[in-house]
């Protein structure tokens, strides 16, 4: 599922996050600056290993919350375009769940869009991690 | 009306099912859809919150939920 | 002309910088998040129409420099992977004079990181820039 | 004693070469070799600021040159 204008560039899929298409797609003659943002899966949570991760989207919602997100960012910082891209299904270690990518003609709106994104995304985007474990799974976040 | 509210996540399994259907009052707020699902699932009541999304938007508690709205259970998010 | 440890690889070269590649590099499974920086010339510098950028390094004192920015962050964050790739020659606009990757368990220190690279790297490292115009040239910050 | 000097950027449009020769005293001192260079480059002047390295490092006014040693003038750099 995707939603795309020619600035923003936002899609809930359950194929592989290509880095290079991710950051092509934001680049302008305009832009000086690229910040990429490359989520991948860890192989151990809180000392603990895991083996894969699951990821489910309410993806209509997901789409919306994250088009607020894109929107709020042009607000607060002068960029040129904006990428959020998010993976769902079952995800190995190593592999990528997010790539958020973001150009602007100064590197400090880049940065720092960038890192508004992703921290936004994870308090308000309705998308859910499971951590497989050898001895059992767990819903990330879910209890206390 | 019987409303037909999507779960995810922990929900889901919480529920056992991808989605369940609720008879509500008529005009129920969403607080009180709250209260009735945690009648019935008491389990909710032990996550660190969850919230309710009316038509792909956040609902307060206040909020009415109508006959056709899209309804479905939020639990703590945790994407990225 | 390169540097390369199992945790930081360094590089200056006349060849075209490959993001995918860097953002590979520094991938590892205990990596959580990835901040990749990319430099991209562009097409104007305070309003006036830039036609390319010719980037002269001393390669060897650069390296060492790099080097030591390396050392440095590994000081200040948690990080796995560091690679700082800078490009010499003639670049047109939209292509890539420096890709900056970053590794780390947590998001914070690969953000903060990266930044903290490319801030460094453009007050230490020895490799300069010319703007070329239409109606001239100019070595940048070279003169007050 | 006869240093070579390695120029960059601005500076090597100044010299008109990629590096110079420049005679000085033995062990002279980094501030010294800038006011030789500026007797006969007077154009360095105008740069807002340069320094010079010694062997692949940053040095200090107060430094020495040797014989041997690698001697490099950087204009303000303008990487990344």
């Amino acid at each position: 599922m995707m939603s795309s204008t020619p600035t923003t560039n936002i899609l809930i899929t359950d194929a592989t996050l290509n880095i290079a298409e991710c950051s092509q797609w934001v680049m302008t003659p305009e832009s000086g600056g690229i910040d990429v943002f490359i989520g991948t899966v860890r192989n151990a949570t809180k000392g603990k290993a895991v083996l894969r991760l699951e990821f489910e989207a309410y993806a209509t919602m997901a789409i919306k919350e994250m088009e607020k997100i894109a929107a709020e960012v042009y607000t607060k910082w002068p960029l040129q375009k904006v990428l959020i891209h998010h993976r769902t299904g079952t995800l190995q270690v190593g592999e990528i769940p997010v790539i958020i990518a973001v150009s602007a003609a100064h590197r400090d709106a880049a940065f720092e869009a960038g890192r508004y994104i992703i921290d936004t995304l994870k308090q308000t985007v309705p998308i859910w991690k499971k951590e497989i474990f050898e001895d059992g799974e767990v819903w990330v976040a879910a209890h206390p | 009306m019987t409303i037909t509210i999507l779960a995810f996540g922990v929900a889901k399994d919480i529920f056992n099912a991808p989605s369940i259907q609720l008879e509500l009052m008529n005009d129920a707020t969403v607080m009180s859809l709250k209260y009735t699902l945690e009648q019935e699932y008491p389990r909710l009541k032990q996550l660190s919150s969850y919230l309710i999304a009316v038509n792909n938007e956040y609902a307060l508690p206040e909020d009415y939920i109508h006959q056709r709205d899209e309804v479905a259970i939020i639990p703590p998010v945790s994407g990225g």
